[in-house]
């Protein structure tokens, strides 16, 4: 079965934005009615076969103010892969609909964007507790207003001496010195 | 002398004189009523005492002065004047407990009682068959009468179903008269006698009496009706009905039957026996009181209708064992019925409120005794004459039988008391009537001055007489004293009474006296802990301490029975105590009891009916000749001791009884009762040697029980989470090595049981109060609540820590000593497979003392112990004299066991153990326990001064300070790893432990529960169907027992 | 036999030789090891330098009285258990302080050290260290089974409890040996030498992976220095038992070097042949085959 | 290169509340007192480390640090990508065993404490006490550029930079990943310093043990143990 067909069936019932085909076995899609995302996942579980949610991740927009949450469900039956993209608005606080109940393994995906990107998930167990960082007080550190550099270099100490050589003129300059 | 038919003309003119008082003179009449039953009781006492004395001759009486038929001939003579008094007696005491309903439904009750009262003395006085149904009419008509002073609306229909059930037997008992005045040509039992009644030609008329007088016995299962009467009538009437009646119609048929010959006493037995067994079984499912108590008055009057049976071969005794049964039957079941009276509920678990009263439980407690036949009431007394004259005389079915119908009995009755001394009730606690309390505290006084008549009747010893039960009875008026000055008296008493008789003992004696007398007193230091009154603990005690002392100076069968059964009293009430203890006392009693029967009969048997029986040098003669029942007399003994060392099979009473008993309870009934089933063994092996049952070597037998106990009670232990049961379950253990040395028949091996009586005294009660101590401290007694309480409670640790290495047979300490034992013991012993097992369950022993010691007191400490105090300090102190006691047993055994050792050689006539200065050396090995300590303790203290010379920086850390692979821990709890300790021994090994014993046990219950329940359902409650079963019995037997005779 | 002052000095001069011999031996058995494997190994003389490393160390913690005890139990058990048997044949030097007791003593006090021990672990509170002392006595009742049984059959075979004596009863020729005798027997117990010799298939004990270290987990420094004595000592006073027992007992120095050393080798191959037992399985294992061995030892006397 | 945001300004106000087990708590014990229960300071030792003395003599000294270089005994712990290298040491190619050397499951029993690579914030917490529960004299082994200067993670926002602000370093192995023959040298330089007697991190951190404890602590928000893990 093509993915093609499958995004034609879908357009029909959901509002869908305009689909990325990627590879033939993968295919990225937006859906623009955020209300409908339980729907449209219970339905790709249970009838089109996509039983397998694979990742479950988070990128910010800071630019366009949005959060994007990218659903990787998986068709194993017939090897087809289907990135399902939502957006929501960027500003605290943020918050979305759980579906640790359609996967169970959703729970720890939302833990880790709970944590690190600030995008609760009421609902979800355990989703307040902490995930990889100990003891983080600062802003989520994937949002891109938090600056790693500037934060490492008020936190730890430089020991100085340290060079930092750009890998082409590094390269460069040892292969080729005389230009 | 007044003549006896006064009691006659007493009641009966009473009762015509109260219809010439007003009827608004209730007072007066109810003044009047009371003083015609008393003069009535007066004289019959007068007659009892006057006959007991030999002052009078047994008196015939004949009205109108002609002979009968013609006129009513009455006879008194000892029986009748006993039971002449028991009737009044109950009459009258009956007479002031129903006070408030007599008085309420006026003069005509009171004429009616009186009418009971004097009918049924008419009953045990006549001679005459006619005067006996013209009593039994009356009886009927009264009792009728009677039933409807109950308040309860039942009360009407039982009287009337019971008036349709005597009109038929009524009309029976007439038509027997008739066949058998035309057969006899007189209706004097004294002519009838004079020509016998075989069972063929004229027998159907005496079969038609007997049956009208049988039936009115309540047999089982022809009795609905008169459980009805029990259930519903007002309880002071119950009482006449149980204690009363009942005592006359047996009478009554006593004396017809003696009348007719022996020819029928079979059928008595059979009927007998088919109602004492039916109705206990019938019993245990009872959730009422008093129809509890109806099916036990049913059961004890058939029990009575079986030994009447027995009456051939009683003999002189006949009346010494019926009347003492039946006496004390209606003593004690009229004592129950007014205790009932004064109970508001009618659950068994109402029976709870009692406990308001310690005079009431006393007297239940009582009453329980002698309706079981425990010492030292007359039942008792009764019971081993009987089961001796059917030993005797070859009737050994009879006596399993009765044995355990018995036990049945005792379960039920006692399961009864538990629930009265454990449940709660939801009634509210009305207030006891004095006047009905004074009543049953009558009955009580009576029950006792009986035990005491019949101790002074029977051949053996009155136990009412001796010391040290009186000792323990003294306890009883001490109670109000403080609890520190009756444990003063209590200790000096028993080290007091050692010391009396020390003299007397022989070594192996000396030894069980000393850890039972001396290791008491010791164990009773730690019951100062115990503040106030600790009213019902010293009675108890004592009166176990009293067996002991008896047990081990037994020189008679009797002494010994005897005593073994006033310690088994003692130490149920003190097992009942523990917190969750009721059904672990039942079970206890039962087992006991059980256990005692076995003892019983093994004694009949080996006296073969001859008394007094000198216990050693009888069992040894019998022994001796080789009598063909020796070795089944040697198999009921030693399942009987075995009881008490709760072998395997037997042990399952044992685990929570230990566990559930109180604190300083804990070690008595571990450390030292279980060694008097030892001593029990003892006694037996030594006399009895080998016995050999076809080919089996019985002592090869308990090598192997032993063999087993001592690896399941360990295997038992590993798995336990409560620290107490672990400690009981090893007591199956240790006892179990006992028995296996005892049976291993050689002089090691006895030594070897000596060894371990001592040692697991000592650190079992160690143990025990080690861990009460701990279990006082945190209110647990399982071990993986607590953890790291070494700092807390250092003495207690110490104690623990020594008693399992002692316990462990780790040198240097004594348990060492008793392995060393072990191995000569077995060297010298041709059994070999036993061993095995022995070997398995050494190194177990580690297994679960190391859980012990270490769930307790290592580990993590837990947050809500960490301001715990160490044990209170009286427990301590025993503790500690423990503590040398292992270690001076330790470096000197020769102290304890070298005279025993020589007493022992006098047995087999070796000597394989050379004491030479503080060394032993047996024919295989050697051990020199001085030097064994010495040379550990050298190198201990040299390695310890070699970790010193280290540094002695060590930095002191808390209990979080530990490496958790770069974690912390996160709470004490979740750290300390004491649950299901030996999770991969039980993966091993937990086939092991699958309850099958428990479960057979179980199974055993349940069956006879559920025959009960089936059998239940035959009473229906309707009065019909009860007539339909009276006529059907009465044609069945006759079927039955003429037709299979002719 | 009685005691003599003389004897102390002769007991420590058995130590001392049995100490040196231990350390090297477990030494060259570790370097054995590591040759099969291809390596080089350690010095042989590594472990003299770790027990000196560690009486250097400079701190040390204490969790209480028990803790501190607990390696002094330990080695004054390995020690014990040396000095109540006799180590050479014939010698009235090295008979030590066998006067005290028999055999029985000796298969007894083997207990002292592990019960110490325990103790010790457990009151450092280390879930570790009482899961590893929960394996170690579940596993070790199950393989002293199949010794007791031998011990008893050789005693009932000898008549006797004294170590002396059966040593004396094995003289003369090889195949007087309890091993030659009494095959069944010598099996039987040699079950129970694997079985607690702490090596594979049997050492889940101490299962480095699993529950870093067992028992000892929470031991360090001169507590360790301790327990490394007992732990060259401690095998090789096992294996004496064991040589006096069923291998005729050693007359001389050599003998003994050899024996043990012999005999200590059954256990290392057997280790690096097969992979470890979790504790159910060698328990089951013990009882399967350790045990009927055993029986038939017993039976066929 | 990256930009930085100059005006980033962490957040230095928020502290992370003590963690519940280790909050102060009431109890009831089984007599019914209620007790205060504190975990920090009745589960934990609260002394401070203290200076061990060397030996009196300087020859017992010197043989004892000549034991002490001959017995390295390394905490199995591998805290980075690092780990990966320590392990072919035990393979018959590298063989570090002929040098005394060998791993232990337990900081109890080991003498040398090897950072192997980038060390984030949370196993540095680890580190620190696997460091405190070894006994004295203990060494600890920088492996890789990141425990030097953070290396490739120098800009990281959980990875410490410099590891001798908050352990007292006795040795850098540099390099992004040093080789195993890499590692046996630095040991063999390690054995060297100890024989010298200058391998005394751990007194140093005795002695400046508030100012490693203020690094430690300005780094690691929830600190919920005592400042010294015994």
């Amino acid at each position: 079965m093509d993915m093609r067909e499958l995004i034609e069936r879908l357009t029909s019932r959901h509002k869908l934005g305009a689909p990325i085909f990627q590879r033939p076995d993968l295919t990225f899609v937006d859906l623009t009615d955020n209300d409908r995302l339980r729907a449209l996942l219970v339905e790709l579980r249970d009838i089109e076969g996509f039983t397998h949610l694979v990742l479950l991740t988070a990128v910010d927009w800071i630019e366009e103010g949005k959060f994007q949450l990218t659903y990787m469900l998986n068709n194993r039956a017939a090897n087809q892969t289907l990135g399902l993209r939502v957006y929501l608005e960027r500003k605290d606080p943020v918050e979305f609909t759980s579906i640790h109940d359609i996967w169970p393994t959703a729970e720890t995906y939302q833990r880790e964007l709970r944590e690190m990107f600030g995008i609760n998930f009421p609902g979800s167990p355990r989703v307040m507790d902490e995930f990889i960082l100990e003891g983080w007080t600062d802003m989520p550190p994937y949002r891109r207003d938090f600056d790693t550099l500037a934060y490492s270099q008020q936190t730890y100490r430089d020991r100085p001496g340290r060079a930092t050589n750009d890998p082409r003129d590094h390269m460069k300059s040892k292969m080729y010195p005389e230009g | 002398m007044v003549s006896a038919i006064f009691i006659i003309a007493v009641g009966l003119g009473t009762a015509f004189l109260l219809g010439l008082v007003k009827s608004d003179q209730k007072g007066f009449a109810f003044t009047l009523t009371v003083a015609a039953l008393a003069v009535m009781t007066w004289i019959a006492y007068d007659w009892t005492v006057a006959l007991s004395r030999g002052t009078v001759e047994p008196a015939t009486i004949l009205t109108a002065g002609t002979q009968p038929p013609f006129a009513i001939n009455l006879h008194i003579g000892l029986a009748e004047a006993w039971l002449l008094t028991v009737i009044n007696a109950t009459g009258l005491l009956a007479a002031f407990y129903m006070r408030a309903a007599l008085c309420r439904l006026g003069k005509g009750a009171m004429s009616v009682l009186l009418v009971m009262v004097m009918a049924l003395s008419g009953l045990v006085l006549t001679r005459d068959v006619f005067n006996l149904f013209v009593f039994f009419e009356l009886i009927v008509i009264a009792t009728g009468g009677l039933v409807l002073l109950s308040e309860d609306a039942r009360a009407v229909a039982a009287g009337f179903k019971y008036l349709v059930v005597s009109q038929i037997v009524s009309i029976l008992l007439l038509i027997g008269i008739i066949f058998t005045y035309h057969a006899n040509g007189s209706l004097n039992i004294d002519d009838i006698a004079a020509v016998p009644f075989g069972l063929q030609g004229a027998s159907l008329a005496m079969f038609l009496v007997l049956m009208a007088l049988v039936l009115e016995l309540k047999p089982f299962p022809a009795n609905g009706w008169a459980l009805d009467i029990y259930e519903s009538a007002h309880p002071g009437f119950s009482a006449i009905f149980s204690a009363a009646s009942g005592t006359a119609a047996l009478f009554a048929a006593d004396k017809l039957v003696a009348a007719a010959g022996p020819a029928w006493l079979p059928l008595m037995t059979v009927i007998g026996l088919f109602t004492f067994l039916g109705s206990n079984v019938l019993a245990l499912k009872q959730d009422n009181d008093r129809r509890l108590l109806g099916y036990s008055s049913v059961a004890q009057i058939g029990l009575v209708f079986a030994i009447v049976g027995q009456r051939d071969i009683l003999g002189e005794g006949y009346l010494f064992v019926a009347g003492g049964v039946l006496i004390t039957h209606a003593v004690a079941k009229a004592g129950l019925y007014w205790i009932s009276g004064l109970v508001p509920g009618r659950g068994l678990a109402d029976w709870a409120i009692l406990r308001a009263n310690p005079v009431l439980v006393f007297a239940f407690a009582s009453f329980v005794a002698m309706l079981v036949g425990l010492p030292p009431f007359p039942g008792f007394y009764a019971k081993w004459d009987l089961m001796h004259a059917l030993a005797g005389s070859g009737r050994f079915w009879i006596m399993a039988l009765i044995l355990a119908g018995a036990l049945v009995e005792a379960g039920y009755m006692f399961r009864f008391f538990g629930y009265a001394i454990k449940r709660e009730t939801q009634e509210r606690f009305p207030g006891f009537a004095v006047d009905k309390v004074a009543v049953v505290v009558a009955a009580l006084a009576a029950g006792w001055a009986l035990g005491f008549v019949w101790g002074g009747i029977s051949l053996n010893p009155n136990l009412l007489t001796l010391v040290p039960v009186l000792f323990a009875l003294l306890f009883i008026v001490l109670e109000p004293l403080p609890a520190w000055v009756k444990n003063i008296i209590a200790i000096v008493g028993l080290v007091g009474w050692f010391w009396f008789r020390m003299g007397n003992y022989d070594p192996l004696q000396m030894i069980f006296a000393a850890v039972m007398l001396v290791g008491g007193a010791v164990i009773l230091i730690a019951s100062f802990y115990e503040h106030g009154r600790r009213i019902g603990f010293y009675v108890p005690t004592m009166l176990m301490y009293a067996g002991l002392a008896l047990l081990i100076e037994a020189q008679t069968s009797f002494d010994f029975f005897a005593a073994w059964e006033v310690l088994t009293i003692g130490s149920y009430f003190l097992i009942l105590r523990g917190r969750m203890g009721e059904p672990h006392a039942l079970s206890y009693i039962l087992f006991s009891l059980g256990g005692a029967f076995l003892i019983l009969a093994g004694f009949a048997l080996a006296s073969t009916g001859v008394q007094p029986f000198e216990l050693k040098s009888g069992l040894s003669a019998i022994a001796e000749a080789s009598v063909p029942a020796a070795p089944w007399v040697f198999a009921l003994l030693a399942v009987g001791f075995m009881t008490k060392t709760a072998s395997i099979g037997l042990h399952i009473w044992l685990p929570g009884a230990h566990a559930e008993a109180e604190t300083d309870v804990s070690p008595m009934v571990s450390g030292i009762l279980l060694k008097a089933g030892l001593y029990g063994l003892f006694l037996l092996v030594m006399t009895m040697g080998r016995q050999k049952i076809g080919s089996i070597d019985l002592t090869e037998v308990l090598v192997w029980i032993g063999a087993i106990s001592a690896l399941l009670g360990g295997v038992m232990a590993i798995f336990q989470e409560d620290a107490k049961r672990l400690l009981a379950y090893s007591s199956i253990s240790q006892l179990g090595y006992a028995v296996f040395g005892l049976a291993l028949m050689n002089h090691v091996g006895w030594l070897l049981a000596l060894m371990f009586v001592i040692n697991h005294y000592i650190y079992k009660s160690m143990l025990f109060l080690a861990v009460g101590g701990v279990y006082k401290r945190t209110g647990t007694k399982l071990m993986y609540k607590m953890g790291g309480l070494i700092t807390l409670m250092p003495f207690t640790f110490v104690s623990v820590l020594i008693g399992i290495i002692a316990m462990s047979g780790v040198p240097p300490l004594s348990g060492f000593g008793g392995r060393w034992l072990f191995y000569n013991a077995i060297m010298a012993s041709d059994l070999r497979l036993p061993m095995v097992l022995i070997f398995i369950s050494g190194p177990i022993g580690f297994l679960y003392l190391f859980r012990l010691i270490h769930t307790i007191f290592f580990g993590q400490l837990k947050d809500e112990h960490r301001k715990l105090k160490e044990a209170p300090v009286w427990l301590v102190i025993p503790q500690m004299m423990f503590v040398l006691a292992l270690l001076a047993f330790a470096v000197l055994p020769g102290m304890a066991l070298q005279k025993v050792d020589a007493y022992i050689g006098t047995f087999f006539g070796d000597q394989p153990l050379v004491w030479s200065g503080r060394a032993i050396t047996s024919t295989y090995g050697y051990w020199s326990p001085v030097a064994v300590m010495v040379v550990i303790g050298v190198i201990f203290v040299a390695v310890l001064l070699l970790l010193m010379s280290m540094g002695l920086n060590a930095q002191k850390v808390k209990q979080f300070n530990i490496v958790f692979s770069a974690e912390r821990p996160f709470k004490p709890q979740t750290t300390h790893f004491a649950w299901n300790f030996f999770a991969p021994y039980r993966k091993a090994v937990g086939f092991l432990v699958m309850p099958l014993v428990t479960t057979f046990w179980g199974a055993v219950t349940d069956t006879l529960h559920s025959t009960a329940d089936f059998t239940r359902r035959l009473y229906t409650g309707n009065g019909q169907t009860y007539a339909v079963q009276v006529l059907v019995f009465v044609v069945a037997v006759y079927l039955i027992v003429l037709g299979g005779a002719q | 036999m009685t005691f003599q002052w003389i004897q102390i000095p002769y007991a420590l001069l058995t130590l001392f030789i049995i100490l040196n011999y231990g350390m090297l031996m477990t030494a060259l058995i570790q370097k054995i090891g590591a040759r099969v494997g291809g390596r080089y190994g350690i010095p042989i003389w590594q472990n003299y330098i770790d027990l000196l490393k560690n009486i250097a160390l400079r701190s040390k913690i204490s969790h209480g009285v028990m803790f501190y005890l607990g390696p002094v139990f330990r080695l004054t058990g390995g020690i014990g258990l040396i000095l109540f048997v006799p180590t050479i044949y014939g010698s009235v030097m090295h008979q030590n302080f066998s006067f005290a007791g028999d055999l029985i003593l000796a298969l007894y006090f083997v207990f002292f050290g592990t019960l110490g021990m325990a103790l010790g672990a457990a009151e450092s509170g280390h879930p570790h260290s009482a899961i590893g002392v929960s394996r170690g006595l579940s596993q070790v009742t199950a393989a002293e089974l199949p010794l007791a049984l031998g011990v008893f059959a050789i005693s009932l075979q000898y008549q006797t409890l004294n170590i002396t004596d059966i040593v004396a009863a094995q003289q003369g020729s090889i195949f007087n040996w309890t091993l030659f005798t009494n095959p069944l027997a010598t099996v039987a117990a040699m079950f129970a030498f694997v079985g607690t010799m702490m090596r594979a298939p049997f050492d889940v004990v101490l299962a480095p992976q699993e529950i870093p270290i067992g028992p000892p987990t929470e031991y360090h420094s001169s507590y360790l220095a301790l327990m490394q004595t007992n732990r060259v000592l401690y095998p090789i006073a096992k294996t004496v038992i064991y040589m006096n027992l069923f291998f005729g007992g050693a007359t001389s120095w050599p003998e003994f070097f050899v024996k043990i050393f012999a005999i200590y080798m059954v256990s290392v191959f057997i280790g690096v042949v097969y992979p470890r037992f979790r504790v159910e399985q060698s328990i089951q294992f013990f009882l399967k085959w350790g045990l009927p061995v055993g029986v038939l030892a017993i039976l066929m006397v | 290169m990256k930009d930085m945001d100059k005006s980033f300004r962490k957040d230095t106000e928020t502290e992370f509340p003590l963690r519940e087990e280790m909050r102060p708590r009431t109890v009831t014990a089984p007599d019914g007192q209620v007790i205060e229960i504190d975990p920090l300071r009745d589960y934990f030792c609260e002394e401070a480390p203290k200076v061990h003395r060397k030996s009196y003599s300087a020859i017992v000294e010197g043989f004892y640090n000549w034991a002490r270089a001959n017995s390295l005994w390394i905490l199995g712990f591998g805290t980075g990508c690092g780990a990966i290298e320590m392990r072919p040491l035990m393979t018959p190619r590298f063989d570090a065993y002929r040098y005394g050397i060998q791993w232990r499951p337990t900081p109890r029993q080991a003498n040398l404490l090897i950072i192997s690579g980038y060390l984030s914030v949370k196993t540095l917490k680890r580190a620190i006490r696997a460091y405190e529960q070894m006994q004295q004299p203990k060494f600890v082994v920088g492996l890789g550029s990141c425990t030097i200067n953070g290396g490739m993670y120098w800009d990281s926002y959980n990875t410490i930079k410099r590891l001798d602000d908050y352990l007292p370093v006795d040795l850098y192995i540099a390099g992004c990943m040093p080789r195993p023959e890499a590692l046996l040298a630095g040991l063999m330089e390690l054995k060297k310093i100890i024989r010298r007697g200058e391998a005394e991190g751990a007194n140093k951190y005795a002695e400046n043990f508030d100012w490693y404890k203020a690094n430690q602590k300005s780094v690691i928000k929830d600190w919920d143990m005592p400042d010294y893990s015994w």
